[in-house]
């Protein structure tokens, strides 16, 4: 059955490009181009990119706001410090962006987090060598994933359902692994992973740009994510064109697991510490950067480079807020405002003509 | 500088010092009591204070990050209430390397976490939630005459508040052969399950003579569970923070007692004492704050 | 059938759904180079027994032998394997991907394993479009077809398969005549490759087109299968419904009243340009055009789904501003969308949910909906369109093609339309169940209303109108009446020549 | 474009209902039935409730473990006890009951429950008469629902987002106006909305017991009703049938909004005290009652009768939990695990055949 939710509406209204709004700002070829793009990747990647100009204006009219209100803003080391407290949000809503476009949830990623953060830290602990204790880490989240997957996939239980099983079943196992309490003090080499640098970059900030490359390939260019899309679009029609429907399903949650658990080194590395409570909301903070990002909850439709984006507006936000030393209950109010504001600019730059 | 963020930061004229306290959560009338404490203090000392906090009170890595920001935001002191003991060091030591002396409030930061990390701090102002959770230990024991049967509300499960509280009280009572423990449930620090989990608890428990609730959040609920049961009076409350509320509830006897850690004392000292920091005077490095029971 | 030896037989199969036996022992045999047309009554099991050969659907009972070898089909991606390539009757397209990305679904050319080869990709699927005359860029976003278009895009799809069998569940509902020759000669040159081909359509004429030999459905049984060649449209549709049909297009002789509806100089920027039309009491119009020709846009225009650029229309003479369906409704009209599956049904929803959902608020007594009267009303519209349905309470997403039609039919004949806009209301139809149809638009029309019918089948709609427009690039491009008019005509009007 | 997602699936499954499972103990009949039931309208509820049967068969395996576990369990003091607890949670997933039908979703319910619980306590402390102080909660309800539609239906905004962004905005509204305060001690006169009882049971149930009797009614009976499943079917369609899609959209949320406000009356009444904090993570429990109960995410089908069923076995399993006393870290894990084997089992029970 067709679902015109509004994420829908406002593609169709990028396709129909020649809606005057729907050029964010003299960027109507890009738009038109979306139509009627030849095959070759440039303009398809531009217009892909396309529906994502609207949210970009927003992260941009928010920076120039906060480079007005306050000089500590717009600095090499602030951008930074953004960038790298955005990367675990970010590294998160890439997996979300994969489930969502497959048409699906995941609200387990908090205590996946929380789960393959103790995980790899008890491996730490016993003195392995980092890598391995790393790979541990990321195994523990993959295996947290996929097993939503199976559940999802073959169990055919709502997304809904078996991740937010997941999400308190993770949590219980951390606890329960850590017996409640932190695992924490690790050697430089495991904490490199969050406080060095290469060419002046903090690590986070090129893991988090590596993430972003890999997974917009893999979403562009390759059958998997071609068919994350098709699942999202119609399944029934993937099914019936031949697509592996099951196997690529259960593959998304397990990235997302994957990805989960690459959070959970880059956090635990952070904080020299790995907590069994950590993560607690990840999901909400993931879940509305790709949506802020233009990828539709209906699935079917969606973008990394979004994602991003509304990653990034949320980071900006609450540093802004905090150099800004706006009270703390104002800053909620705001914070939703923003969200709000961000999204719906967006919405009627690009809304339709009927 | 333009719109310096001394703006927004409500407190206090442009070009005094900016110290910033950074709480837990705000969602917490405990921290509430600290910031009105820090404000009126600030005010004396002359200083622009800025307060902030996480949403949840577990979050530590938001907490984190608002330190950061603050950092980049150059505050010429920082106040913390950690959320975690040894997650906070990693950003002590950045504070540290912004030469932003850091002054820790309520909940410690690891030792040991700050030595192998070489982090400094300028003070600790507070008390120790072990020995509250003794104190409140000790008071049960002592009221029940050495034999009944307890109940606990524990907090988040996994948040160190909770549990350093719940070991020191574990401690106390331990001492009292007499005293079972018969039930001990989590909470998450909230009223309505404060309410929920111990009129479960008594349920299955209906001869519970004393309940020691990790905050008084949860004491409060389940005092209403106990009222809503009947046995108003038959059982023994003990909370934790001595919050406003609580205190009201001893006086008319729906709660025993609770223990009080004067979170506006913390946060006044704390700010007294990074005025006179950023005047050059010298501070102890250790500031306690009494920890008693308010019966 | 003693010729060479089939390359897919079905022996004996069955297949039942709650409620209804939709396959009741079934044989077939299909061979090398044919086009085997299956033929039948709405819901008489084509669309299943098809479903079963793709793999989509399982069967009950029964054996497939495909090429002398007994197979178990274990799903579609296994009949693809072995060459069985099919054309669903309700599309299955992805809607956020391009008509390319869609055509080879699954089947991706790779620049080397594991990354697409995206240039080519949409070379070879332009290459299918073009093979088919479709004038249609092969990276358009399929939520951006009409139905016509889309259509052409699951055949696209279905050849790009190479298959061995190929199936056709009623490929050209939806298209006119052009786009059908440009098909037909499509399966002229698989056929000449050994392509053994089953062909379904309601549309008799096409059988004796395209045909070798034909099979027989009714109520799920193989009622018996005709070398083409051997027989006679009548002999065949009393084999199908088991009686003779009264004549074609019955002939009325309903008093045409005063105009009702005049739409003027109507403009929607890109689509529809200056369309000036008027219908009276009584009176029904043909609309006819080629694909993407802009009636559908028109309709929807009129009916106010679509906001317009300019123009008036005028009701009963007094002239209107319609902002949404719901003035349009309040205003009498009703609006009978081509698009059943994404415009017209609620398919989650019950046949009697859907049949109601105009007429809810209107039957509601002291705010409560009369669940009662809903079912008298639906029961009536079953029997009169003879829906097959195990009852009110299907859904309608477990109806087949033909009855989901007649649902979206019935829908509007319950609300008290006197300005009713048919877009392909007979899609999907079979023959004796249009005849009934036209035969409900006449009584409409008795009964004072006026119609606006749009049809891809100029027979129907000479047959059928009074009057008949003709459109073409959004423009109306010529207007016959009922006498003069003649496919020739029509079908020059709507290239644009005169 | 169709949608097979689970819960639709799983609902296609009790149409196609002889899969043996199906007859989650001799109901075979109503499944059977639900595809050929006559007009009359008791088929029909049954044929409904029908496809709520197995996770009714859910709560009953439940209670069974736990009567067989612990002798506290089966009292009617404890029975009372948990519906009590439940009907907060219960009046809240009425509505998101009715949002999720419509094909959408509410994440802001907790935060509106803190908000109008303040709004309300505020208007009590001035020692206006009960009712008014009752109304001015309920509007406050209602009010930030109402915005939420407006957003949604009027904004174009996804729902996911605009209530995101209420849930912040809420939030930050309550802590504001209460200035992080609980405000409490009331009148027996308002306490009695929590205390009081006729005839033996507890207001708050009946309360429950009522908004569920109107709810189904308005649901089953209504045009509104009907509007709500087929907007969530297909708006499109809907919309070209002449269904007003905006206005009914708007009021569903403004309905949520209002439900959660009745329930921020009866916690407030329950706990003597109405907190700028109550109610956080109430959404997710409302939505995992909701979709536990049978309705799809996907929107178009659903039932409030499975959305109580599902409410109680949320209440059920905490409440055991407490009663074995069973430790905090297992608990988590255990609601998880039990969470997905109740809806598993629906699923399997239900499992279509190709
Ligand atoms: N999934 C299903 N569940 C229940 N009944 C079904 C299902 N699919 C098909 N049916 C029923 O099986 C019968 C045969 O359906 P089918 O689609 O094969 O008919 P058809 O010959 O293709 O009709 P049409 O010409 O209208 O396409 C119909 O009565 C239909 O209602
Ligand atoms: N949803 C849509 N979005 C964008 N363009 C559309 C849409 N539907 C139709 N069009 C385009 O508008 C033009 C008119 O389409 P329309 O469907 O009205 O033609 P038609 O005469 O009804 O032919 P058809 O038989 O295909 O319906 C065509 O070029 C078509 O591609
Ligand atoms: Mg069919
Ligand atoms: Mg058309």
């Amino acid at each position: 059955m067709s679902k015109p939710d509004q994420p829908a509406t406002r593609d169709d209204a990028s396709d129909r490009a020649p809606s005057p709004g729907a050029s964010a700002g003299g960027v109507q070829p890009a738009v038109t181009r979306s139509g009627t793009a030849a095959g070759s990747r440039w303009p398809r990647l531009f217009a892909h990119s396309a529906r994502q100009l609207g949210t970009f204006g927003g992260l941009i009219g928010l920076c120039l706001v906060l480079w007005i209100l306050t000089p500590h803003f717009l600095t090499v080391s602030n951008l930074l410090n953004i960038a790298q407290q955005t990367s675990i949000n970010a590294i998160i809503a890439v997996g979300l962006t994969f489930v969502i476009i497959n048409g699906g949830i995941d609200l387990s990623v908090g205590s996946i987090v929380a789960f393959s953060g103790v995980v790899m830290a008890s491996v730490l602990a016993r003195a392995v060598p980092v890598p391995i204790a790393v790979l541990a880490g990321l195994g523990a989240g993959s295996l947290c994933g996929l097993i939503n997957g199976v559940l999802i996939s073959f169990g055919r239980l709502p997304p809904f359902i078996a991740t937010l099983g997941m999400m308190s079943v993770a949590r219980g196992g951390a606890l329960l692994y850590s017996d409640g309490r932190p695992i924490s003090g690790f050697g430089e080499g495991f904490r490199w992973l969050a406080t060095g640098e290469v060419a002046w970059i903090p690590v986070p900030i090129l893991l988090m740009i590596a993430v972003y490359a890999v997974a917009h390939f893999v979403l562009r260019r390759t059958p998997f994510g071609r068919y994350v899309f098709a699942i999202g679009g119609n399944e029934e029609a993937a099914l019936l064109s031949g697509v592996p429907v099951r196997r690529y399903k259960t593959l998304v949650y397990g990235a997302s697991g994957l990805l989960s658990g690459l959070a959970a080194v880059v956090l635990t590395a952070r904080l020299n510490s790995a907590q069994p409570i950590a993560g607690i909301s990840y999901e909400l903070d993931a879940i509305a950067a790709t949506v802020i990002g233009g990828t539709s909850l209906m699935g079917g439709q969606g973008s990394v480079v979004g994602t991003l984006i509304g990653a990034l507006i949320m980071g900006v936000l609450r540093n802004g807020l905090n150099l800004l030393g706006v009270s703390s209950f104002v800053q909620q109010l705001v914070i939703g405002a923003v969200i709000i504001l961000a999204v719906l600019m967006d919405m009627t730059f690009k809304r339709p003509k009927r | 500088n333009r719109g310096d963020p001394a703006a927004g930061g409500g407190a206090g004229v442009a070009g005094q010092p900016a110290v910033a306290l950074v709480v837990k959560t705000l969602n917490n009338p405990f921290f509430i009591e600290m910031q009105r404490g820090a404000e009126e203090a600030a005010k004396k000392a002359g200083v622009n204070l800025i307060v902030q906090a996480a949403d949840r009170e577990v979050d530590v890595e938001r907490q984190m990050q608002i330190i950061e920001n603050l950092i980049e935001r150059k505050v010429d002191a920082l106040c913390i209430a950690p959320s975690g003991s040894r997650e906070i060091v990693p950003v002590i030591v950045k504070a540290n390397r912004a030469n932003i002396p850091v002054l820790i409030v309520d909940t410690r930061a690891d030792e040991q976490a700050l030595a192998a990390a070489g982090g400094k701090i300028a003070t600790f102002i507070g008390s120790d939630n072990f020995d509250g959770g003794r104190l409140a230990g000790a008071f049960i024991v002592e009221k029940l005459g050495g034999k009944g049967n307890v109940a606990v509300l524990e907090g988040i499960a996994g948040h160190e508040t909770g549990d350093a509280r719940l070991r020191g009280f574990k401690e106390a009572v331990a001492k009292a052969p007499g005293i079972k423990v018969v039930a001990s449930q989590p909470a998450n620090w909230e009223r309505d399950q404060g309410y929920n989990v111990f009129q479960n608890i008594l349920q299955a428990n209906p001869s519970i003579d004393a309940l020691f609730a990790c905050n008084d959040l949860m004491a409060l609920g389940a005092a209403e569970a106990i009222a809503a049961a009947g046995k108003r009076g038959k059982i023994l409350v003990v909370g934790f923070d001595a919050q406003p509320e609580a205190r009201t509830a001893i006086q008319n006897g729906t709660m025993a007692a609770t223990v009080a850690q004067f979170p506006a004392r913390m946060g006044a000292t704390a700010v007294e004492n990074a005025a006179r920091l950023l005047r050059g005077e010298t501070i102890e490095t250790f500031s306690p704050v009494s920890i008693e029971l308010i019966k | 059938m003693n010729a060479p030896s089939p390359v897919l037989s079905l022996r004996d199969i069955r297949k039942a759904f709650p409620g209804v036996i939709a396959l009741d022992g079934v044989d077939l045999d299909l061979q090398a180079g044919e086009v085997h047309v299956l033929l039948g009554e709405n819901g008489a099991g084509k669309s299943t027994l098809m479903k079963i050969i793709s793999g989509a659907v399982a069967r009950d009972s029964g054996d497939i032998v495909f090429e002398g070898v007994p197979v178990e089909l274990t799903g579609p991606r296994h009949a693809q394997e072995l060459g069985i390539g099919i054309i669903y009757q309700e599309f299955n397209l992805v809607p956020h991907l391009t008509a390319a990305e869609n055509i080879l679904l699954g089947r991706e050319p790779k620049l080397f394993p594991g990354v697409i080869d995206q240039r080519r990709l949409v070379r070879e699927a332009q290459q299918q479009l073009d093979d088919l005359g479709v004038a249609l860029a092969a990276t358009e976003r399929v939520s951006r077809l009409s139905v016509a278009q889309q259509q052409m895009v699951e055949v696209a799809k279905a050849l790009s398969l190479n298959a061995r069998v190929l199936i056709m569940d009623e490929p050209t509902s939806a298209l006119t005549t052009q786009e059908i020759t440009e098909l037909f000669d499509a399966i002229r040159r698989l056929k000449e490759r050994g392509v053994a081909i089953v062909y379904i359509s309601h549309r008799m004429e096409e059988l004796f087109a395209i045909g070798d030999r034909v099979t027989v459905l009714r109520d799920g049984r193989h009622v018996g299968t005709r070398a083409i060649g051997e027989t006679t449209m009548t002999a065949l549709v009393r084999l199908m419904v088991g009686r003779d049909l009264t004549e074609h297009f019955p002939k009325r002789e309903a008093a045409i009243g005063e105009e009702i509806l005049r739409v003027e100089a109507l403009r929607r920027n890109g689509v529809l340009h200056d369309v000036s039309l008027s219908l009276r009491r009584g009176e029904v119009v043909g609309l006819a055009g080629l694909m993407g020709s802009g009636r559908t846009e028109l309709a929807r225009a009129i009916f106010g789904a679509d906001r317009i650029d300019g123009g008036q229309i005028f009701v009963h003479g007094k002239p209107c501003a319609i902002r949404s369906p719901r003035d349009a409704i309040a205003l009498g009209f009703g609006f009978l969308t081509e698009d059943r599956k994404q415009q017209g049904l609620v398919l989650v929803l019950s046949v009697q949910e859907n049949i109601c959902l105009p007429s809810v608020s209107r039957l509601a007594r002291a705010g409560c909906t009369q669940p009662a009267r809903e079912t008298e009303m639906t029961a009536q519209r079953i029997a009169e369109l003879r829906i097959k349905t195990p009852g009110p309470h299907q859904r309608v997403m477990n109806l087949s093609g033909g009855n989901q039609q007649k649902v979206v039919l019935a829908k509007w004949l319950c609300t008290e339309a006197d300005i009713l806009i048919f877009d392909e209301p007979t899609r999907g139809i079979d023959v004796g169940s249009k005849v009934e149809i036209y035969q409900l638009i006449n009584q409409l029309a008795a009964r004072g209303a006026a119609i606006l019918m749009i049809s891809s089948e100029l027979p129907e709609i000479i047959g059928l109108s009074d009057r008949i427009l003709v459109m073409n690039g959004g423009r109306i491009a010529g207007e016959f009446t009922a006498a003069e008019a003649t496919q020739e005509k029509l079908l020059a009007a709507a290239l644009g020549k005169n």
